[in-house]
This record gives structure tokens, C-alpha cells and sequence, in this order.
């Protein structure tokens, strides 16, 4: 099998203004970081944002970064609060917010990938999250129609990544396990590349035939720093 | 007694034995500082992970590892993670025994507002993040709130005003002057804080409240 | 937190005459064989069987071997073909069959156990499967409603379990992962039995919070034992 | 060559570098030995199970580790396991490159039917296991079997009868005596097979064929 390896910019090359893009993480934790910040560097403008929630609170990490550079178009997650920037823009109406629980854009990202329609979730039926939805009755309960979601490219956040592409998650994994198989073009972001076999096959959270592209990220023992310094900062950790 | 302790010890009495739950940010999180003595819960965090602790000393910290608050945590024995899939397949489909979660309003009929305030015409604020999906898929949602905003007027109404979070949902309502139970009856009083008369609770609540025979003083 | 570790007949105790059940396993392999030869041992019967597939090829094998003992008044799932007890008593009309495609199935059990009111999915669109059910049209796209799946008990195969539930999976896990939600009792049979924290958090493949009872299958040694007989019986192995 | 070589090594011809395919049981397996040179495939199990192989030796089995016909594999590095919700949420969305199945019937709309035949008045046997999700999900759908029935009857037909396991998905069509594609339209005949004629094809075809300027003979 040939290696997935690629250059981190010549993976965002495929990243083009406009697109749509899913991006893993919850609150800045495993989420692609270095990714973002080149993203950032390189300025790729009029997004369309997928994810669960927003960045870590108060900004500054992530993509928070890509809402305080004005690079989102239209954001469609859960909510905007933990981001400052993110909450102006939708205010002033600068960007286009679509809000769905959590729960619900979870399941639309997954039956993006799926290949199902949608998700019948009970969760939104008697509020605002009706609004021109389709609805189902079956047994007697009302379920929402919440249609699937797909994304021209999707970055997601690995601990390990063989060079095919299979990758194992730690901690948390968040939305990253769902993500790649709502995207066309997906780019897997990890601190440690390995050689094919190294990660055992039932510890694979990720087959590497859903990933296009595996690149470095920052390591480790750098995102360590970058999490440790905030939680310091943020009187989290003393 | 604070307010926000006073409640958050109201509420930590709801937590039974073996009790998996998860609490929103603020009161609901200190509830699980008052947990009564031989009552063990398990904390579920919606980003995918059960059983854990926060830690504070840096390097006790897994930069891959935070509960939803993005807060460092450790994973306790018997805890696991879990991908937020998951996570939100447990919680809608009624694996979660209890949330406790804050509220902008409540009302009698167990309608619950507490995602969407209007910053702007058409703009809402700040979203609902996991909280719909808690207080549908919970089997038991507890309200924690201040009885009244800044200006005095009740949260706890007839009927919302605010866009709700989800219709019909709410068991308990815990403030720092009462606890109220959602009931197919109405609103009934259940509980009044130390100090606190049944009128002085009525003046300041907007909804209707059934008012038991016995209406005991909460035992904090 | 306490220990749910329990003897397997203080286990199917909880399992009745004329309850629906999902039992685990893919032909077989990672099926909980423990509890099923129990479950013919004590002949608990008119039961309504949810499984993806069938036995394994020829019966004789754990669930083969309810339908060889009559004690499966209804099957759901996606074929009979590998089991003859199973085909001969549907074509004789003495179990009622209900067949779902395997994606299917798999996504009803998955949708009950996470509150959805069902699937929306493209397959059977133009077959038989769309028979007495609603269809839903979005963006364009003919999808059927398939609706969520509930048992009463779950019966699941682990490897390890550590005491108070959480299941380590090994191989392919088949359907084990998905019907702890879906069930209102769940029996997780393993071969290891080990101290909360022995199991890495993130290799939990379900957390205990899921399962009600945890008992000691026939262990790895005779599971080997079995699975390397059949093999050689069938000339797979040599 | 007997008939369920030549069609496995004319099926193999279709394998693309990289490609995952599922394959079904029967002659789709069977053309995995003829895969060309140079051409790397990944190998899926619908029970969730990507990148293995076979093992034959005592010694060499997992117990907990089959392919879906419950044959004792190996992964292969660079291979992985899943569960049963992600395996058929890969098929279905469209992740798996192509799929060779066998089938009882095919027809010139690239209808399928493989999964019922009936048993007795309202039963059917066997059922369809993962195939209607194969051929509904897989990029490429590529249907092999014999030409005809035990009686001689054109099994590549106008309009399947027997109960279809999906509508409009099959691709290509390949038989003992040719390889037929489906196309808006119609059914295209694109190769005949070593010493066959067209007119000897068009004999035992009920379906329209369409037949191009020139037919190639396989090369095996």
C-alpha cells in the first residue's frame, strides 16, 4: 500500500476558498491544530465550518483562530458561546450560524458518512429546531427529520497514524472518528507516524482507507505545552 | 448560606447510589462537591467520557484528556472514554439517570429555556450545545436556577418566553427559596429554604404552585 | 462502585419464556456460546431472536442451536440460509421471519439504543423491504423508514470485562458493541473477568454504565478449542 | 478452463490498484487468486474487517478473529477491525470501491436478484445478509454467474422475476460466455469469451444486448 504521508501544505492545497470543512476537536482539545494555524497562515477564506461545538472558551486556540481571522462564511455546530469572535460575527451578521444540538449535528455528520438521509431524533420537537423541518410520526412519537451532512474536506485530530492511514486515538476522540467518512478529501492531523502493523488492528479507531492524507501535527510533547500553558492561564492547573 | 451553595447542596441530594450523571457548568458542576456520604455517582461528560475527576496540579494533566468544560481530568477506575457518537447515543437513548442543568426560565409545565437569548434581531445566543439532547434523552432533568433575574421578576413561570430548549422535560426545579416538582397536576412546592415562608416563595414565583399540607423546610 | 459480576444462571434467571432478545456474534464468533448453551439447557423458549446474521454455516453453533432445540418463536434479522433448523422451520411456517437487509438491522438496533426513531436508509428502495413502510423523500433521494429496535435482554460477547461492566472487544466485534443500548437487561459474557482500571479507558469498547451483568464464559483456552475444532471439522484449518 | 475460473479471472481484471472491494462467496472470492501483477487490493469483511487473508494451518487462527463467512484470517498490516455499525456505515456511504456478487438473475436495467427464492407459498430462503447494502453502497457493482440455469434458461434477462435485491445498481455482468455492461443505454455487450461467438451469446440471452461495432474475445 503506498504511504498517505504528505507535506502538511501540500494537504492543505486541497483545502480551496469556498469549501465546506468538518474539523475535529472539542473545544480545542485533539483537534487538528497545526493544521488550523497554517490554515490561518494561508488565509483560506469564506469557509463553510462543521463541528460539534466551538473553540476552547474565550478563543485563541483552534478555530477560534479562524473566526477572529474572518476566514468563516457560514458556521454550522451546536453553538457559538465559547468564542467571542464567533458570537460578534453572528451578532453583526457577518456570518451565517445554523445551530443544531449537539446530539443532532453529531448524527448528521455520521449519516453524512453512512449513507443514510438523515437522523429521527425526539430532541428539538416542541422548539425553534422545527422550523421548516420535515417531521415523522412513528409509534405515536414525533421525530424531527434532520438531513445528513457531508463536507467537501475534513481535518481531523489523531494520537497515532500508521503511514496507510489507520489511526488510533487517545483520550477523548471526539467528533474525529465520524468525520472522515462525511468528506470527499480527508487529512488526518497526529503526533506520531508509524509504520503499517504498529498500531494493532483492533485499536484502529480510523481504517486508513478513509484518510486521503496523514500529516504532522505539532507532537506530542508540543501540544502538551499548548494545553498546559492554557490551563495554567486559565487557573485551571497551578 | 450562598445562593450558589445553598442550591448546589439542595440539588447534590438528588444523587442516588450508582447514579450515572452529568451536570451542567456552574451549580450543577458544585452539586458534585456536596455528594452524600455513600452515594457513589459516575460523571458523564457529553464529549465522550465517564467517570472522571478533575485535576489541578500540573502534571497530573493528558493533554488528549478534558471533560465538556475542556477542563483536565483524569479517568477513574471503571471509567472509559467513548467517541462523542456514542456519548450522545447514551444520552438521547436514556442511559444517563439525571442531568442537572441551569436554566434562563422554567415553567409549570416543565418547559425549559436555556440556549437562545436575543442579542440582535433574529440573532440568538449562545447556542444550546448538548444541554436539548440531555433534557430529552435524561431520565430525570433537575432545573437549578436564582429563583429571580437582576430585576427581581421570577424565572419560574406559567409559561416560557425565552425560545425553549425542550417542551415538557423538567422533574425538579431547585432555587435558592424552594424546590418545585414538575407534576401532570401542576407545580407543587416540595420544599422551602431554611428561613423562607411559603408567602415570600409565592410572591416571586409568576407560575401557579400547588401548595401541599406540609411543605417541610429543606435539610441542607 | 459495585460489582456486577454474576453466575451465569443468576443471569438468564432475569431471561424469560416469550421476551425478544439480541445475542451478539457474527456466525458464531465472538457470540456469547456460554450463555447460549445454557439458554438450551434450561429451554427458554418463544423467544423473539434479533441477530445481524444467522448460525454458523450448518448450525450446531450457538444460536444454531436454539432453533434446533424450538425454542424461536420469531427471528429479525438479515437471512436464515446458514442455519438448516432455522430455514426449515421458517419454510414450514413454524417461526415467523422478519428480514431486514444487514446494514439495516444493524442500524435499527443501533437506533434504538440512541433514542432515534429509526433509519433513513437507501437500501431496499425497489424491493420487497419497502412493503407496509414509509418512505421519505430528501433532496431527491428515496429513502426508506426503518424503525428502532428494542429487547427486552441484550446478551453480548466480550473478551475481558472488568467487574463493574466495561467489556474490552478482541478481532471484530460484530454487533456486541451496539445492543447494550438498545436492551432494558444486558448480560455481557467474557472470557476474562479483571479489576476496574485494568482496562485502559480508551480501550473500552462499552462502558459498564451499559451492562447490568457480567459473567465468565467458556473462557479463551475452550473458545480457542471450538472455534479450532469447527475448522478443522470444516477443512478451513489444517 | 471450467467455467468458474474463467469468470474469477476475468472478474480479477477489474481490481484497480488501491482498490477495497468486498467480495461474495463462491466465484467473487474465488477471483482474489487472479488478482493482476502489480495490482494491490484491500480485502473488506462486512462483519467489519478490512486488509486479510486466509489462514489454513493450525496454529495460525484467532479465535475471535473471522472473515465474514466465519473463515479463520489474519490482518495484514496496515489492516484494522470495526464494528459492525462503522463496517456497514463504510459500505453504505459509498467507501468501498467495488463489489463482486454472485446472483440468481440480473437484467438489462442493471436489477439484481439474489437474496429469495421461494421456499414455500410466502417464504423465502435465504435471505439477503449484507448484499442489499453492498450493491446499493459500493462505487461499483459487478455481478458474476452463469449464464444460464441448470435448464439452459437465460439467467441474464428483459426484467428480473424473482424478488429484487436492488433496483438499477449492477454495473457489469460477467458470465461464462461474455461481459456485458449496463449502460443508459441498455445492455452493451463488451467481450466474448475465448471461442464463443456473439450470435452463440445472443442464443442464451434474454436480455437485449446491444452490440458494438466490434466485441472483443477475453484475454484470461
Amino acid at each position: 500500500m503506498k504511504s498517505k504521508v504528505i507535506d502538511l501544505d501540500a494537504a492543505l492545497d486541497n483545502v480551496k476558498d469556498g469549501m465546506s470543512i468538518m474539523i475535529g476537536g472539542f473545544l480545542g482539545l485533539n483537534a487538528p491544530l497545526a493544521c488550523i494555524d497554517r490554515m490561518v497562515e494561508r488565509g483560506i477564506k469564506d469557509l463553510t465550518l462543521i463541528t460539534a461545538v466551538n473553540s476552547y472558551v474565550g478563543g485563541g486556540l483552534g478555530i477560534g483562530k479562524l473566526f477572529e481571522n474572518h476566514q468563516i462564511k457560514k458556521y454550522i455546530g451546536s453553538h457559538v458561546g465559547t468564542c467571542p469572535a464567533a458570537t460578534e460575527q453572528h451578532v453583526k451578521g457577518e456570518i451565517e450560524v445554523e445551530y443544531f444540538p449537539q446530539g443532532t449535528v453529531v448524527e448528521k455528520i455520521r449519516a453524512g458518512g453512512a449513507g443514510l438521509g438523515g437522523v429521527l431524533t425526539p430532541v428539538g420537537v416542541g422548539t425553534l429546531m422545527e422550523e421548516g423541518k420535515q417531521k415523522i410520526e412513528i409509534d405515536g412519537q414525533t421525530y424531527l427529520v434532520e438531513k445528513a451532512l457531508k463536507a467537501d474536506v475534513a481535518i481531523i485530530k489523531g494520537y497515532k497514524a500508521d503511514k496507510v492511514g489507520n489511526i488510533l486515538y487517545r483520550g477523548t476522540p471526539n467528533t474525529n472518528p465520524l468525520m472522515p467518512l462525511a468528506a470527499d478529501y480527508v487529512i488526518a492531523e497526529v503526533d506520531y507516524i508509524v509504520e503499517p502493523g504498529e498500531i494493532a488492528p483492533d485499536q484502529v479507531g480510523t481504517p486508513g482507507i478513509l484518510i486521503d492524507a496523514v500529516v504532522m501535527g505539532y507532537g506530542e510533547e508540543k501540544t502538551h505545552e499548548i494545553f498546559r500553558n492554557i490551563w495554567i492561564r486559565d487557573k485551571k492547573l497551578a | 448560606m450562598e445562593y450558589r451553595e445553598l442550591i448546589a447542596r439542595r440539588a447534590a441530594q438528588e444523587f442516588k447510589d450508582g447514579y450515572v450523571v452529568n451536570l451542567g457548568f456552574g451549580i450543577p458542576v458544585l452539586a458534585a462537591s456536596y455528594i452524600p456520604e455513600g452515594v457513589e455517582v459516575i460523571l458523564q461528560g457529553e464529549n465522550g467520557i465517564f467517570n472522571f475527576e478533575t485535576v489541578s496540579k500540573v502534571g497530573e494533566e493528558d493533554p488528549y484528556l478534558a471533560d465538556a468544560a475542556c477542563q483536565p481530568v483524569r479517568v477513574l477506575p471503571g471509567g472509559s472514554t467513548v467517541d462523542i457518537a456514542m456519548s450522545f447515543a447514551i444520552i438521547r437513548g436514556g442511559h444517563v439517570d439525571a442531568t442537572i442543568l441551569g436554566a434562563l426560565e422554567v415553567d409549570q409545565e416543565g418547559n425549559i429555556a436555556n440556549w437562545a437569548l436575543p442579542a440582535a434581531p433574529g440573532k440568538l445566543v449562545p447556542g444550546m450545545g448538548g444541554a436539548m439532547d440531555l433534557l430529552v434523552g435524561a431520565k430525570k432533568v433537575i432545573c437549578t436556577l436564582q429563583h429571580t433575574d437582576k430585576k427581581g421578576r421570577s424565572k419560574v413561570l406559567k409559561k416560557c418566553k425565552l425560545p425553549l430548549s425542550a417542551a415538557k422535560v423538567v422533574d425538579l426545579i431547585i432555587t435558592e427559596l424552594a424546590v418545585m416538582e414538575v407534576t401532570p397536576e401542576g407545580l407543587v412546592l416540595k420544599e422551602v429554604a431554611p428561613g423562607v415562608t411559603i408567602d415570600q416563595v409565592k410572591a416571586v414565583t409568576e407560575a401557579d404552585l400547588i401548595i401541599p399540607d406540609s411543605v417541610p423546610e429543606m435539610v441542607l
